[in-house]
């Protein structure tokens, strides 16, 4: 099993969630994050102060998947959130040991 | 092309200077003015003016977090950008001394003969001053009123530009043929307190805005709700307050008439809560707050233009018809019609509006109010008549002013945002501002450095 | 068993649709009326009006989060659901003709033999309306105050019928008692502006249904701590403000009086909220905001029926009294009864309108007011035991009829949501709505798809 | 140390006791009350009073979400201790019968000698208690705008005794010089609503509090961005709101010069919004709300001293001026010279209060107020001279008082809190809460366990 | 060491942390996230308009601990948070190469 | 490549940023967390009803870095964030498989 870490553009995140539902994958965590990386400062003013903004907001999409469904999703991922310009975010993969699903006690694959 | 409609803007300002060399009279204190309806009048122009930040928090609890602040800058702005043009232009337009139905003429351009001691001609218990704050707080409010419709996606300056034109070539005629003696007041049009020059106006012309413009980015994928409705009750809270002042105080005094138009007011918005929310538990099976302060606004819309001629009862059996009847427009018909009109402004003000007007040929009394007329079922069949005609020409007058405008605006510049902007909101695009702190997570700092 | 009691609901404003063929007599304008008086007591609607909002925020801001909506709609909703109760049937409960001291006849009902025109009965100088309008905010906001007590467990159907019934059977019967010409008015109990006939009865009324309802799931785990103090803050200064209009109108005229009771208003608020800080402060070690908003309500509700009565520095010793008393009452009493009154509904208007009440008896002098009496400390003790039998009498009354009417509902339906529906949060259960946009995430769109 | 401070604090509270025995005599009404005046002068006394949380709401969203509770605070708990002082001791300081020019007398020394149904010595149309009540809230706001300038850093126990004996040695005489029958007012100064007393005072002293305290921790380092500024936007609503109480109420009456004032004090803060979003909008391409709202405020102060004095397009003027200059003193100024002045009382209120102050002896005119003086542009330069020495006196007096009182605090304690307090922030660390439940998480029970 | 990642519903957290208290299991860093799974969706309405809800508010729970502790704190939040129903959350095993303690820099086991 | 994880105290972000930029790292990915440990608990009131805080609010910041940069990282955030005193936080080292970079498909090292 691979975890999946994608930090997308808010904006796409329900584009996302449709196309993941149609290849059957409905398991994610998500939650707001904030991003810094190649994409350039932002200014903002307050009373005249100027202020750059380094920090830009993203949403963290976690799916933990059978190895064999990494790829598909990766793909799909990077079908949906890349609008090629800087900022369209990262995918990470990650090993993971082990799965339980608290409501059975389900562990591993079956977990899922 | 930005900085060439600052440019204009600006100079509409500049245009005042020359206005500062005229001077008012020496004072004359009119022997007629009763310091109790001043009283009231005073602490009406302070309800009424109290609506338009109630109106920011309404809308602004309704868009998406990204675009709050849109909102609120657009009713600010508004009070301070129609305060100025009242005085300068707008209230002398409205109110000054008629030319042929149409129009007022200039004898109190820039406040030019306004003695501070006056009487207000139209109103001679009260100081001129008053009625002449109080009417600016209608003209503020009413445009307020539109931004319902294009919110989250016009641009700025825009905004700018056609408010400060719709007030001049919409409302200020409107309001001059329904309150200033113009040819609906000849006509014999009832309209106490702004069901068409307020209502019926905004509301169509927000629709119009709706349509030029088109829909939000995504619309049709993702459901936009609310990303605050506390701060939408808040808002709803001070209308309904301010709406006091809004409808009693268009009795222009402090008397028996004022107190039952303070009373139906109360009592519309009450019963158009309740068939609100019944309408939506047995559609749906949820009562919901959000239903709960649509429908007292829709009851306070409905109600406006027959406060001062209406019974208690009459204002029970309104708001028990306003309150589906906007729901009906806003949960069905606009899905139907497919326009984006973002906030209601249409489906609330420009319904209720009509359903206001027109209900007031039906349930005006002279019992309530002499000076006023008999409706239909007091067996007048004309006012209804007469109401019919007065909604038709307010929404065919706003409707085609509107587009015009725009048109002609348009040829200027882009009236939307472009999908960039969109995308991140207008805060940060616009204003370069975020409402909570970068992106609310309230990172230390921020999360920004100077 | 929900669609059961909606109908019963709608069935009760069906009950109104034949109230609809009665009319207003002919308006015949009472000479007696005066413009300055009906200024202040117009005013004085609205900001007694504004209460009702400025409560919900005040307890919406207390609640956690996902229930606050739940809290702002019980609020909104008794503004929409009293005010037509009272147009119908409550006011001539109240103040109808009296018939043997205990409830007002039915010429009142549905607004009928009310004239524009004409000045209310009970104060000469204003219209009729305006009383009306005056009285219905008080039945509203009292109904408003109770909820405090069932927060975040109750279901909402139920409220609504209670709510209904608890105004018609407990408030209107008691105002009529002590400000309708009832038995206790005749018994010589003073109450300026409702110390017995609104806090105590929502006050005692709350604890019953706390007692009822009985906890909170996990409250004896959890912290239940305020999700949004802001919001608390303005809550209370919007009451605060509000209050004036409670206090200073309730002289019914724009006089000395009025003043009197707006200075002494002001100064037991300010003195119960320094009182209360310093008292947790001496207590745990933080002065918090909290507490001062706590402070200055219970003293705004402890000088509120003697505001018409007693003189500024009076106002200060009440005020400093009623901080600590409720303190104690909210931060150590509660505990070791271990009753859940959610956000102290008991605690500071149980409590404090007691305290008022009482005070009352010690303080009032007819130095302030010639129509009032002289308390203990002026030499009148018997007036502090005909306050005593007063706030005995409230007790008894509301807390009966309360426990009653719960029973009697409680034979049609559970009071309370499902453990499931108050784990989820009253306002996505019963309302399907959420507060901040979904789980208050602010993802774009706040995930969620049409 | 803090200990001993409560208990300075409790003392002074319990000076009061005595003043407990003497009693206003019987009351005699007087025939001069006019109920129209009192009526708008009970409302204005209602408007001003909701300026304090107005700006509590104003300041609260400009700080980060850690000090939130702390500035509602401190503006509300101002709301209590003057109240009471101003009952007590701060009236008779200032409106006792005058002693020299210097300060009044003791006459009215907790509230003796004020019978309830008494005209006010200085407005003979209105009773005393409600003059006394419309000043206290004038004590009361100015005392809460200058913690605009210590924000984020000031101990709460230094700044309970600060406000005590700041508006007691501050405020009190200077109320009694201009509006007292002090020097100023023998001089000749004029000063409609405050623009010496309420926000030259304020902001001067901010300024000296926010030299003497230093920065905050890291304000160089990181940028402080507002919290959130619908919160702000809504503070700054309420102040525009009942600022009409403010100038419009000053005039004592309810008439035209009333009507006069509210529309200057509405037409200024319209051209000042304006003209500062037009300013920032030009200088670094975006208008903003928190500019509009600055500019709304800055307005509104400018308009203060002038409000009952100048014509609708002077108001226009000086909106136009103060707009960009408070704009340059934020935004510029306060860069170069690097105190931190953290949410501008002194670039707002001391800057505006000043332009203001010397604006009225350029515009005033007898043709608006014959009680008034002629202007500068009127052929009286004498009077620009006569407001330059009453400003001066203004700021030389506040900003060395200010000095002394904090030096003489100092001896005692600490003025600022720790740097883990300050790093924790001032709602945990001094008043033990969190403004949106823990740390904003809203984690069911905001994970806390009692 | 192992890497912990439970997703539990809210509701739980309270007794959740007193549980591992007891058992000495006091470190722990806590965020709000929003699930997605077999949980079904719950219908809202905006003015009439239905939404349906497919994301829920849960919290994850994220504790690092020597592996011999990894079985007792799986079974305990097993224990704790499993009400049987769907959606009560899932718990993720991860590998984890190194620790430091900011404060000390104590590195491994050490620095827990 | 590696995963850190560092917890940090909500103060110290802006100086890290800044440190952490003067070496060039500028990709991070931050959001808002509440910590649990040996930091002791802290006293709230509500009405007089005492309330005792054990989660505290901190940072995390998520740096995926080529190896060999990771001592360097760090490092630098220990330097930056360590205050001595308890409460500083910790730093989390993860394996990582995969980065892919959704804008233009890059995978590994070069996604970077
Ligand atoms: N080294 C990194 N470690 C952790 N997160 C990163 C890193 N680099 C980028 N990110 C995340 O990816 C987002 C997008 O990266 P950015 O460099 O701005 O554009 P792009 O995705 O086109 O490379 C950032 O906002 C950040 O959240
Ligand atoms: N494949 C997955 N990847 C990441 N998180 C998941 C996945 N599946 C479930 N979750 C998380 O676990 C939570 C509960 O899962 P759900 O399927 O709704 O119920 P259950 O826990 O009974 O299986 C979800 O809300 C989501 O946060
Ligand atoms: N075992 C753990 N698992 C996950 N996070 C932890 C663990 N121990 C500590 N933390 C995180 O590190 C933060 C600081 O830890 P703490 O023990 O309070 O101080 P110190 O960093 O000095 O050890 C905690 O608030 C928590 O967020």
């Amino acid at each position: 099993m691979k975890k999946i870490e994608a930090v997308i553009r808010p904006g796409k995140l329900e584009e996302l969630k449709l196309a993941l539902n149609e290849m059957e994958v409905r398991g994610m965590t998500i939650y707001n994050v904030m991003g810094r990386g190649l994409q350039k400062d932002v200014k903002q003013f307050y009373r005249g102060q100027e202020v750059s903004v380094d920090l830009f907001p993203k949403v963290k999409v976690e799916i933990i998947c059978r190895d064999h469904w990494l790829e598909r999703i990766v793909d799909m991922i990077q079908k949906i959130c890349s609008s090629g310009k800087i900022g369209d975010g990262k995918i990470f993969v990650y090993p993971i040991e082990d799965i339980i699903r608290i409501s059975s006690g389900e562990r591993g694959d079956a977990a899922l | 092309m930005r900085i060439n409609l600052k440019t204009l803007a600006l100079g509409a300002f500049a245009a005042a200077l020359p206005l500062l060399l005229p001077l008012p009279a020496m004072a004359a204190d009119a022997s007629t003015i009763s310091s109790g309806d001043t009283a009231w009048m005073l602490a009406s122009c302070a309800l009424v003016l109290v609506m338009t930040p109630g109106l920011a928090l309404f809308y602004g609890g309704m868009v998406r977090k990204k675009n709050v602040l849109s909102i609120l800058m657009q009713c600010f702005f508004i009070m301070a950008l129609i305060s100025v043009q009242w005085i300068l232009l707008g209230y002398t337009l409205s109110f000054g001394p008629d030319i042929k139905g149409i129009i007022g003429g200039l004898s109190f351009l820039g406040m030019s003969g306004v003695p501070v001691g006056d009487a207000a001609p139209l109103a001679t218990t009260i100081p001129h001053t008053v009625f002449i704050m109080f009417q600016a707080m209608f003209a503020i409010i009413t445009a307020g009123l539109i931004t319902g419709a294009f919110a989250e996606r016009m641009k700025f300056s825009v905004f700018v530009i056609f408010t400060l034109l719709w007030t001049t070539l919409v409302y200020d005629p409107l309001a001059h043929w329904v309150w200033g003696g113009g040819f609906l007041a000849q006509f014999g049009a009832l309209d106490f307190a702004g069901g068409t020059v307020v209502h019926i106006s905004s509301g169509v012309s927000g629709l119009v805005v709706a349509l030029v413009l088109g829909k939000r980015l995504n619309k049709d994928r993702e459901a936009m709700v609310p990303h605050n409705l506390p701060m939408t009750v808040t808002g709803a809270a001070l209308l309904w307050f301010g709406w006091f002042g809004f409808n009693a105080g268009s009795a222009l005094a402090s008397n028996g008439l004022a107190g039952m138009a303070f009373l139906v007011t109360n009592t519309a918005a009450a019963a158009a809560t309740l068939s609100w929310v019944f309408a939506e538990w047995l559609d749906h099976g949820k009562p919901t707050i959000f239903g709960a302060v649509s429908g007292a606004v829709a009851g306070l819309v409905a109600i406006t233009p027959a406060s001062g001629f209406v019974t208690p009862l009459a204002a029970i059996v309104i708001g028990l018809l306003v309150g589906p009847i906007c729901y009906m427009a806003v949960s069905r018909i606009k899905e139907k019609l497919g326009y984006d009109d973002a906030l209601d402004a249409f489906g609330i003000h420009g319904v209720g509006g009509t359903v206001g007007a027109l209900a007031t040929g039906l349930f005006a009394t002279v019992a309530i109010n002499a000076a006023g007329k008999d409706g239909l079922f007091y067996g007048n069949p004309h006012q209804l008549y007469v109401q019919f005609v007065a909604v038709l020409i307010s929404w065919i007058f706003a409707g085609t002013m509107t587009f015009v405008i725009l048109k002609v605006i348009g040829l200027f510049t882009p009236l939307r945002v472009s999908n960039e902007e969109e995308e991140m909101g207008l805060d940060a695009a616009l204003h370069g501002e975020d409402a909570y702190g970068y992106g609310d997570m309230g990172l230390e700092g921020q999360g920004i450095t100077g």
